[in-house]
């Protein structure tokens, strides 16, 4: 399946607000880091150290049960306050 | 109930602390966090925030939640786009009936606010640019 | 250079905010004590502080020192006079480099302050009036 | 010798903002709180819980050095803040 995965920070800056990838089901956290992490050699550190986040919550599971409405988002290392 | 804002908005102290007084409460912490110079040789001219907005809003209201389930007040104001030396990034303010716990909450809400919420820096240094840290 | 200062005149947060802010500092905490209504079953309806004014901003100055010695700095305010709900009584910011120092420093000054500095409440509850707690 | 010393909080709401009292020499601090505690029974338990200040400083030793220009205070439980 087609996923779009929303992008901050370093990452946005490297590739975009956003990437889609194709991936197998069932869709898992490690494929879709590996598909990212295909798309530029710059992200490798700040991805190994990135979370996935799944309607705006970090999740700990590596297989996951997307539906194409899900909002899907790599989280660097945050900064904030 | 606690108020959480993320906001391009400069962060004013006077109205943000008016939404934590209640006869309820005798004590009231607040932390701001401003824009520093120097972090040891590195000097810093200028940082903009960015934020995955709705998650970290609805993050910093998870946050919120057990304090206000306790009898606290929560307010929480985070900037972002550019700010310069000396401008408010963030507001936590907790309100509470002691100040023991105010204190504590307070700590509470920026500790991990600092870990678990999105929002992310890009220091404009002297010397060059830099994300997060 | 700390800023103490013990008056009958009501506190405002924004001015004794803007003396805490430099490059220097990257976080400020403030404690804020207000006039709370109920202490358990007892209902306060108004508290008239007093201060052994010139001790008192010398204990105060005495409790900044330290702190200031190791680079933070320190703005204590009380007030004396008649408060009624939720005025401030109390307001101590405390700016450090970092927020960790700035939340010690802080409780620092309040514990101390509530130990240590002859100022003294006059509690006028619907019950009766009390001295103290 | 003659000494004036200045009361606050319920002391002072009692006896006045000063009492003045005559004591022999050496002054100590127990000495104040006796000649103090004579001028009103209702004042008891307050004084028990009380220190002395001397020039705006809490003092520690009960045996006092004090001459006539010296700022002499009875200091009830603080409840400031």
């Amino acid at each position: 399946m087609q996923i779009t995965i929303k992008l901050f920070a370093f990452l946005q800056d490297q590739l975009g607000p956003t990437v889609t990838v194709e991936l197998d089901s069932p869709v898992t956290v490690e494929k879709i880091f590996s598909a990212v992490a295909k798309q530029s050699l710059a992200i490798k550190a700040v991805l190994e150290n990135s979370r996935l986040a799944v309607n705006q919550e970090f999740v700990s599971e590596n297989e996951l049960e997307i539906t194409p409405t899900d909002e899907i988002a790599i989280i660097p290392p945050v900064s904030g306050g | 109930m606690h108020y959480i804002r993320i906001s391009d908005d400069p962060i004013n102290i006077a109205p943000l602390y008016r939404k934590l007084v209640d006869p309820r409460y005798g004590g009231i912490d607040i932390f701001v966090g401003t824009v520093r110079q120097w972090t040891g040789d590195i000097e810093t001219r200028k940082i903009t925030y960015s934020a995955y907005q709705s998650m970290a809003e609805r993050q910093l209201a998870k946050i919120a939640a057990p304090i206000e389930a306790q009898g606290g007040r929560v307010v929480i104001a985070h900037r972002t786009g550019t700010l310069n030396l000396t401008d408010i990034a963030v507001f936590v303010g907790v309100a509470a009936v002691h100040r023991a716990e105010a204190f504590k909450w307070c700590q509470q809400v920026i500790d991990t606010l600092k870990h678990e919420v999105p929002i992310w820096k890009k220091e404009y240094d002297t010397d060059k640019v830099r994300w997060g840290n």
